[in-house]
């Protein structure tokens, strides 16, 4: 089965992601289109992985420690992300990103 | 390899610290101690490091030049503590966390300036990201820190989203993520490999704010307290540059490969360079008007980045230095005075002769004045792509915005100089004009003889 | 005493300085007594100079003081050349210049102590410049007296600064002047660009050794031209003429000396001097005496209906510099030399003459406001009349001889030109004594306190009259044409300075009959004019009733000035003031402006782009992703 | 075309749909299940690609953790569809196109490379086993950083969320 | 070592006097310019003796090859002797004066000077160019400080003017570094360059808009009037006494020799340039009613006459300019002194305004009227040898050329006698009648002036020599 495919696919995944992060104001769901496109990478290096693996590389692995790494940070910019998110609705009381531009020009 | 450990550890000293130290005076003595302590260590290692480098499970590489620029950061830092140090307690209360906090960020612009594989570029951004998300936003109070602190955040993330989508091309292409060996692998041009190179350059050109990816710097620098601002615009931008420049400078030379990314670059830094100077000419606040400059100067680094020679990397600390003195001094400036619009400004020649000194010194660096650092940094990017040959035309652009930028940076002198006005000075100690003039001595120094930095590299 | 020849400059510059600066501390008798005293020095050694040169063999020496600018092979002394040319101008102008000086004594006496002061340093240096001119032993030096007299003479004519309407005149003197001199400059350099000299003695000879080749005698001829601009400048030829005129603005006695002895006559001098870059450039030639003629004849129809008795003078000096031009032109050499000095004399003395009829009616210049003045100052009224006499070209006097040669060398030149010159020559008699008759005879018209102080004027102001008299009188007589069977002796002294055009000159000598005739017409025909002129003026009444036609015109000048107006300086003007306005204001300096308006402008438009919605930011960011995508995949 | 090639156009299939249901769909909630839906396929398609460890760790730490604590926040500010307003429907048209063109483009760069097919046998790369070997070994280093990375969110967390 | 001298005299003194008060900076500044004037004069004569002596080098950047490589050559020596002069002069006139904040603006003068100085001696690409820019920021500060009212953006235009240009040449200097076979800034490394004329015809460009906007010549010129109108008198001597010459000396030294192919190239349309502003600024400065705008527009004229004539380039045109570049120096500080008298006097700049000097100041007057004459060039003044040589170059290069230029000559004239009328003849008015003669500090000043005028324009013997062994090095690479 070629790559291409998980390519084509991740790269849909990423797009879409993009897409939701373009189209959407509620900043979690941003958040959450940008953890989308997160995945369609995670996806894609898991792909190479295999692919090299199957090539016959020994350090095939490294993509998928990578893999691990980026879940390690999705988490961690999840929990700094969500306070945010959090502190600026006590603030504000809503998480539309559309009312904050008293920063501009 | 000292001064990563140092800071990392010093950072998690701090965070404790905050537990048990109440008074704010004596955290700062102790951060700057810290960073004293890293620095000292850096220098040794400088020092005693034989051979070109040595690599740590082709993970990390210490060099003399990855070393050379973390001093000079390290040195920046030391200096910014100085002078923006009491600034920390005005935000909130958590003094400590924020001195750990930029400690974190310190030590991931150690690993930028010396990682040797992707994923260590990776993590090495993210520490830089991360921190900053927060600082940005902690004026907790603040609905402009609290803007800035998720657009920023929003963006940083989609752009990592970017920066590992470009990752994770270049290891299908070359099914390896040691950037030495990327370089050896890019002998036949994989379409993935370009995909992937040219993601990874939007997503650094969004770390060092290069348009059209610079959109959050302004709001970002505005609206983030002050004191942190100093630090985000100068010694983070610094770190972004340096991975940029490590990045491209040992895997993607080369005529074959270069070609494919040097004119998106080259349009890049053009487009950055006019946006920069250009928005900045108009704006009525000072803080605004410096996040703009450091927009426009990160266009003359990219120079650097693109020239990708000897004389490049050599102006990159040079440029690091100037600019990081230059826009710390500033900032520390500005924090001395109540109104940050520019007619917040007339007539302080009159009322504190020695901040005004200061300012001009820090602005003419900044416009690249001969005498002053910036001279010199701006001379050696400029003749770094004179070098690399057939890019005159960006050259010429780049020296045109630099006649303009004397158009915004002066006008600050001018309503110090030669506007009446009743300028509202926060006090100083004489320690901080100690400091002050220090710091107009390095500008001068570097501006007078460039030499006593470069011999290192 | 050749060599002390620097002396002779070098005295009227003491002069000029002790005056200069002692204008303060020094009472009138001083600086009289100075300012007079350094040019009769000057004189005596003039004189003994003239002496020494006189002698047959002496060819021309050069004394060199030192070096003044040299510039690789170009190389021009500060040097004096002393030779029979020189000599003779030497006399004339230290000599006339005496004695106007010992006349200004008197003349200048009602001026403030510091004035007159003023007006003698101004005079000295006038001297000294004059000098320059014509001891320079190269076209630099030469240049600098040039210039120099053109300077003085603007402060001379710019005397009484007070008036603005004087300080017009000068101005007018000194810019008409600048463009005759940068004809001059043109003309030295070219001379530098041709022979890399300006020494005489070099630029002659190698002239003279190319003159033979046809294919530089364009060259030469511009050279020739552009020197002959300077002259007209100088010598108010036409078309720069008009300032002479307009320069009866300053006193009297500075229009003696400088308007119709010395400084005009340079022109001449130069001319003189250049003789073989002329002889070997005909076609210039051809415009000198064209030029000159024209001059001769507008200048004398002019003078013939004016009634400002400087005015009257003045054109007639213009005239009679045109008559030396003519000599020039047609190759007289000695002729007009000779002209140069009678001239000098009886217009010298016709000049202070008028000085003192004005000094004695108060200043009044309007002749109509005159008459009758004969009984009260008798010795100005005879003196006058022989000035006219000589100038007229009455037989036996001065004028006569002089005029005569360059008629008879017109004659043989061009016999339209002879016409010509003749009618300017029967105008000339007519209205110099059209002047004297309304000034001298029938009775007095002016105002009763005028005609109450009417007296003769003391003898500083007489005795040069007298002496001029007598010199207009016997002047002529070292110029006998040799139809009296006598050598020219005047031709003979100059003969080595025109030697070496000589060869260049196709001499044809009028058979002696016809000289007689020309002489015995030209005497008749001056002798009716004069009558004729005496018939209509000798009772003259002013009826103020206004001039028409013809005489209209003439007495408007030919409208020559209201024509420069039109045509150059309200041009100028206008050009100025496009470039002010128009050009610098509205164009340049805006565009200058623009570019940083223009900066603010994008400026403006780029905040726009900043506003503050994240949205909009990533939107952009993606966009920029796409672009630049496309161009990094397209390369 | 095998079944292999069946399951993943069908796991394709479900995690594009429910991709696109993140994006469209009006209430918060609804896009927080269709993720964790993308996510389960996602984890299918690790098992596929024989990376068993990591689909588990996904499981866990994305579906588990992360999305929990979406779904906590979103109940906690109780947002639903009339709480969000609507962007202007042409933004929301150029988004949607520019997202498009991003992926036409990415898609017409990548699509003539060459690459080395995948096998359907089974690798063990993927063991847990092989995974914590290479981690501890040549990449300790990246390791110990994260704990940086960690620490400073954990630092930053604590900082942002504190009340005051 | 003299030459070194030179240039720290004016620096250290320059930051002392930011520490003085009270009439401190006056006597420093005095005692200094008199110091640099000896120096000057010691290197006159070692010029003489030994004018090897005179060159002095360190590694300055080793990183780049740059050195601190000064020297003095004839028309070096000339240059700084002139800016010594002007600054001693211009210290007398203004020493009975009292500017606020004293200290500040001797210091920035004496800057300047050290920045001028600096650029006269500089034997390194690099060097000459920092030179080049320290002498401009002090004036911007003094003229932003202390001159008229619309000072701050007039000042600014002519900073980032002169700045922008200096910028371009800076680009042409890295671009000739590295063309340079070791790697140097040095002197002998550019002129030895000689590059492909293509690349010489663009970079010739690359430098002289630089040196065109210091000079400045026609289309470049606009930043001048207004500067000169607005910046403090004292100022306006230096800017076109010496701070113009900077462009030409920029030319003569660096240009010529480094491209001359290039050089040779554009002399063309530079001449013509050059020779249009002649005529454009004489006509302007005719209908002038400004007293110093009239001065700042013949000034440009006089310039458009020196660089036509640096261009002509022949050995005689070579030495008029330098010559030139001297003298105009002092005349036109000389016509500033008078300016700066008058207006301290009767604080009016308007010509309308004035008239009738002549009776109550007789002395300001005949020196106003001598340092005019030499400024039209009259012979026996030092103007004089310059144009004349001048032109007659031009004239060699080009006949016609040099007849339009002529012209000049003859609108020289005009407005220089219409000033003169305006200003000191005609009847005094109520304002005018007030003048009080000169003062003693004044006389010496201008005494000092016309002597210089008078000695050069009599005896130009020595100041020929002094520049020859410039001219014959031009002459030769070009």
């Amino acid at each position: 089965m070629p790559v291409q495919y998980y390519i084509f696919l991740s790269i849909a995944l990423f797009c879409i992601g993009i897409m939701g992060v373009l189209m959407r104001r509620n900043a979690i769901i941003i958040f959450m289109c940008i953890e989308l496109m997160l995945n369609a990478v995670n996806l894609l290096l898991v792909a190479f992985s295999k692919m090299w693996a199957d090539a016959g590389r020994i350090d095939a692995a490294a993509a998928q420690i990578f893999v691990f790494f980026i879940m390690v940070v999705a988490a961690a910019e999840v929990a700094v992300g969500l306070a945010i998110i959090v502190m600026v609705y006590r603030n504000t009381h809503s998480v539309d990103i559309n009312i904050l531009n008293r920063l501009k020009n | 390899m000292n001064a990563l450990i140092s800071t990392a550890l010093s950072g998690v000293v701090l965070m404790f610290v905050g537990l048990f130290v109440s008074n704010r005076q004596r955290i700062k003595y102790f951060a700057i101690a810290l960073v004293l302590v890293a620095f000292v260590a850096n220098l040794l290692e400088l020092s005693t490091l034989q051979g070109g480098s040595q690599t740590l499970f082709g993970m990390l590489e210490i060099s003399k030049f990855g070393l050379l620029f973390n001093a000079v950061m390290l040195g920046a830092t030391l200096l910014y503590f100085l002078l923006c140090g009491s600034e920390f307690e005005k935000v909130g209360e958590h003094v400590a966390d924020y001195f750990a906090l930029i400690f974190f960020i310190l030590s991931g612009i150690m690993l930028a300036s010396g990682f040797s594989s992707l994923l260590m570029l990776f993590l090495a951004i993210e520490i830089i990201s991360i921190p900053q998300y927060i600082l940005a936003g902690a004026d907790k109070k603040n609905l402009k820190s609290n803007e800035a602190s998720l657009k920023y955040f929003l963006m940083g993330s989609f752009s990592t989203g970017i920066l590992l989508m470009g990752i994770a091309l270049i290891y299908g292409a070359s099914g390896t993520f040691n950037i030495n060996e990327l370089a050896l692998g890019t002998g036949e041009l994989h379409p993935l490999t370009i995909g992937g190179i040219m993601l990874l350059i939007f997503a650094l050109a969004f770390k060092v704010s290069a348009v059209p990816f610079h959109f959050w710097t302004p709001d970002v620098y505005d609206g983030s307290p002050t004191v942190f601002t100093a630090f985000m615009a100068t010694v983070v931008k610094a770190g972004g540059f340096i991975a940029f420049l490590r990045l491209f400078h040992v895997s993607f030379t080369g005529g074959a490969i270069s070609q494919h990314w040097l004119l998106v670059l080259a349009i890049i830094a053009a487009a950055t360079l006019v946006m920069g100077n250009l928005t900045a000419v108009f704006q009525q606040s000072v803080k605004r008007m410096l996040a703009y400059s450091s927009i426009a100067q990160a266009g003359f680094m990219l120079l650097a980045v693109i020239a990708l020679n000897e004389t490049a990397t050599q102006g990159i600390i040079l440029y690091a230095a100037a600019y990081s003195v230059a826009t710390i001094g500033m900032f520390g400036v500005l924090m001395k005075v109540k109104d940050y619009t520019f007619e917040g400004f007339n007539g302080l020649a009159r009322k504190q002769p020695l901040l005004a000194l200061a300012a001009t010194i820090f602005l003419f660096s900044l416009a690249g004045i001969p005498l002053t650092a910036g001279f010199f940094a701006k001379y050696f990017v400029l003749s770094a792509v004179v070098q690399q040959g057939n890019l005159l035309w960006l050259v010429i652009l780049a020296v045109i915005c630099a006649a303009i930028s004397v158009y915004y940076y002066f006008r600050v002198i001018m309503a110090m100089y030669f506007k009446a006005g009743e300028p509202e000075v926060a006090p100083f100690t004489p320690a901080f004009k100690t400091v002050l003039i220090i710091a107009i001595i390095i500008v001068i120094v570097l501006g007078v003889y460039p030499g006593i930095l470069l011999q290192w590299a | 005493m050749i060599n002390l020849v620097w002396l002779v400059p070098v005295l009227p510059l003491l002069g000029f300085l002790i005056n200069g600066l002692g204008r303060r501390y020094l009472s009138k008798s001083q600086v009289g007594v100075v300012g007079s005293g350094v040019i009769l020095a000057a004189f005596v050694i003039s004189v003994m100079i003239f002496l020494e040169v006189r002698q047959p063999g002496f060819s021309g020496q050069v004394v060199t003081l030192f070096d003044f600018i040299n510039v690789g092979r170009l190389q021009i002394p500060f040097a004096f050349q002393v030779d029979q040319l020189s000599a003779l101008f030497l006399l004339i102008i230290t000599g006339v210049g005496s004695l106007i000086h010992i006349y200004s004594t008197s003349y200048m006496h009602d001026e403030s102590n510091e004035g007159f002061a003023r007006y003698f340093a101004y005079l000295n240096l006038f001297v000294f410049s004059m000098l320059l001119l014509v001891l320079g032993a190269n076209y630099v030096l030469m240049f600098i007296g040039w210039e120099g007299v053109g300077l003085c003479s603007y402060l001379l004519i710019g005397f009484w600064f007070k008036n603005a309407n004087y300080n017009k005149a000068a101005k007018k003197a000194f810019v008409m002047n600048r463009i005759g001199d940068l004809g001059f400059l043109l003309g030295i350099f070219g001379m530098i660009a041709m022979f890399s000299s300006v020494t005489f003695s070099e630029v002659f000879s190698k002239t003279a050794a190319l003159g033979a080749h046809s294919n530089y005698s364009s060259q030469i001829a511009i050279i020739a031209m552009l020197l002959f601009v300077g002259a007209m400048g100088k010598s108010a030829q036409i078309p720069l003429y008009t300032w002479l005129p307009d320069a009866m603005a300053g006193p009297t006695p500075v229009s003696a000396l400088i308007h119709a002895a010395t400084m005009v006559t340079a022109g001449i001098y130069m001319v003189a001097r250049s003789n073989v870059l002329y002889t070997l450039a005909p076609q210039i030639q051809t415009v000198v005496a064209v030029i000159g003629l024209a001059t001769a004849l507008l200048a004398a129809s002019i003078a013939m209906v004016q009634n400002d008795i400087k005015k009257v003078l003045a054109y007639s000096t213009v005239s009679q510099l045109g008559y030396m031009f003519l000599a020039l032109g047609v190759g007289a050499y000695t002729a007009a030399v000779f002209h140069v000095m009678t001239h000098a004399f009886f217009k010298a003395l016709l000049f202070l003459g008028s000085g003192s009829v004005i000094h004695a009616m108060g200043g009044e210049q309007d002749i109509r406001k005159m008459g009758g003045l004969k009984k009260f100052m008798p010795t100005t009224n005879w003196t006058f009349l022989v000035g006219c006499l000589a100038i007229a070209g009455i037989p036996g006097l001065s004028g006569f001889f002089s005029k005569d040669e360059i008629l008879a060398h017109t004659f043989e030149h061009n016999k339209i030109m002879y016409v010509l010159a003749l009618a300017g020559a029967l105008m000339t008699a007519f209205y110099m004594f059209r002047l004297y008759y309304i000034t001298f005879t029938g009775s007095f018209r002016g105002t009763h306190e005028q005609e109450h102080h009417l007296h003769e004027s003391p003898a500083a102001i007489t005795f040069p009259l007298i002496v001029l008299a007598i010199l207009s009188i016997v002047g002529g007589y070292i110029g006998l044409p040799e139809v009296f069977g006598v050598k020219h002796w005047l031709a003979e002294y100059l003969s080595p300075i025109f030697a070496p055009s000589a060869p260049f000159i196709e001499a044809h000598h009028l058979e002696h009959s016809m000289e007689w005739l020309l002489m015995g017409l030209s005497s008749v025909l001056v002798i009716i004019f004069i009558f004729i002129a005496r018939s209509k003026y000798v009772k003259y009444a002013d009826t103020g009733r206004e001039n028409t036609g013809l005489a209209k015109v003439l007495e408007n000048k030919w409208y020559v000035d209201e024509l420069y107006d039109a045509v150059i300086v309200k041009p100028l003007g206008m050009l100025s003031r496009f470039f002010q306005d128009a050009l610098e204001k509205a164009g340049i300096d805006r565009l200058v402006n623009g570019v940083g308006r223009s900066i603010t402008w994008g400026s403006q438009q780029a905040r726009r782009l900043q506003n503050g919605q994240v949205g909009f930011y990533v939107f952009a960011m993606v966009i920029g992703i796409i672009v630049l995508f496309v161009i990094g995949l397209l390369l | 075309m095998n079944t292999q090639q069946v399951i993943f156009l069908v796991l394709s299939a479900i995690s594009l749909a429910s991709a696109m249901g993140v994006i469209l769909s009006k209430n918060p909630v609804t896009s927080v299940l269709c993720l964790i839906l993308t996510f389960f396929t996602i984890a299918g398609h690790y098992v596929m690609l024989n990376a068993q460890f990591l689909a588990v760790v996904h499981i866990i730490v994305y579906a588990g953790a992360i999305m929990v604590l979406f779904l906590f926040v979103i109940m906690l500010m109780n947002l639903n569809a009339d709480v969000e307003p609507q962007k202007r429907n042409w933004l929301k048209y150029a988004g949607a196109i520019s997202g498009g063109t991003l992926l036409v483009i990415l898609v017409a760069a990548l699509r003539d490379a060459s690459m080395p097919s995948l096998q359907s046998g089974s690798s063990d790369i993927g063991l847990i086993a092989n995974l914590g070997k290479t981690l501890f070994h040549q990449y300790v280093v990246p390791f110990e950083i994260s704990s940086v990375l960690f620490l400073s969110a954990m630092v930053g967390a604590v900082v942002i969320g504190k009340k005051e | 070592m003299l030459t070194v001298l030179l240039i720290l005299i004016p620096l250290v003194t320059g930051l002392l006097t930011f520490g003085l008060k009270g009439s401190g900076p006056k006597v420093l500044g005095l005692i200094s310019s008199l110091a640099s004037l000896a120096v000057v004069l010691g290197a006159l004569f070692q010029f003489r003796a030994a004018p090897d002596t005179l060159h002095f080098a360190v590694n300055w950047i080793p990183q780049l090859g740059s050195q601190f490589n000064v020297g003095l050559d004839g028309m070096g020596v000339m240059l700084c002797l002139l800016t010594a002069i002007a600054f001693l002069l211009v210290f007398i006139t203004i020493f009975n004066r009292t500017y606020e904040n004293q200290s500040s603006f001797y210091g920035l003068m004496l800057l300047s000077q050290a920045g001028l100085v600096g650029v006269f001696t500089a034997y390194d690409a690099l060097l000459f160019y920092v030179f080049w820019e320290l002498a401009l920021i002090p004036v911007y500060f003094l003229c932003s400080m202390w001159g008229g009212e619309k000072r701050v953006p007039v000042t600014f235009k002519f900073f980032v003017y002169t700045f922008a240009g200096s910028l371009l040449m800076l680009v042409g200097i890295i671009y000739l570094y590295l063309q340079s076979p070791d790697k140097s800034f040095s002197y002998a490394a550019f002129t030895s360059l000689n590059l492909p004329v293509k690349e010489q015809s663009w970079l010739f460009w690359l430098l002289f808009v630089a040196f065109a906007i210091k000079m400045p010549i026609f289309p470049f010129h606009t930043w001048q009037p207004d500067t000169y109108e607005q910046s403090p008198t004292p100022v306006t001597m230096i800017l076109p006494g010496v701070m113009v010459k900077m462009g030409l000396f920029g030319v003569i030294r660096w240009l010529l020799p480094v491209l001359p192919q290039g050089a040779f190239m554009w002399a063309d349309v530079v001449m013509v340039l050059s020779v249009i502003g002649i005529i454009y600024a004489s006509c302007i400065a005719i209908v002038q009613t400004d007293f110093k705008r009239l001065i700042a527009y013949s000034s440009i004229a006089h310039i458009g006459l020196m660089c036509a004539a640096i261009f002509a380039n022949n050995e005689q045109s070579l030495q008029g300019i330098q010559v030139q570049m001297f003298n105009h120096g002092i005349n036109i500080i000389g016509l500033w002194i008078v300016v700066e008298i008058i207006q301290s006097r009767l604080n009016v700049k308007n010509l309308d305004e004035l008239g009738g000097i002549a009776q109550v100041a007789p002395r300001l007057s005949i020196f106003l009227v001598i340092i005019s004459l030499a400024n039209i060039a009259l012979p026996l003044t030092n103007g004089f040898v310059g144009e004349f040589l001048m032109f007659s170059g031009l004239f060699q290069y080009n006949m016609w050329l040099m007849g339009v230029a002529g012209l000049g000559i003859i609108l020289a004239a005009v407005y220089t006698l219409n000033m003169l009328q305006k200003v000191i003849f005609g009847e005094s008015n109520a304002l005018t009648a007030t003048t009080t003669d000169l003062q003693n500090s004044e006389l010496l000043a201008l005494s000092l002036i016309v002597g210089v005028i008078l000695v050069l324009g009599v005896y130009p013997k020595p100041m020929l020599d002094l520049v020859s062994s410039t001219t014959e090095l031009v002459n030769k690479v070009f």
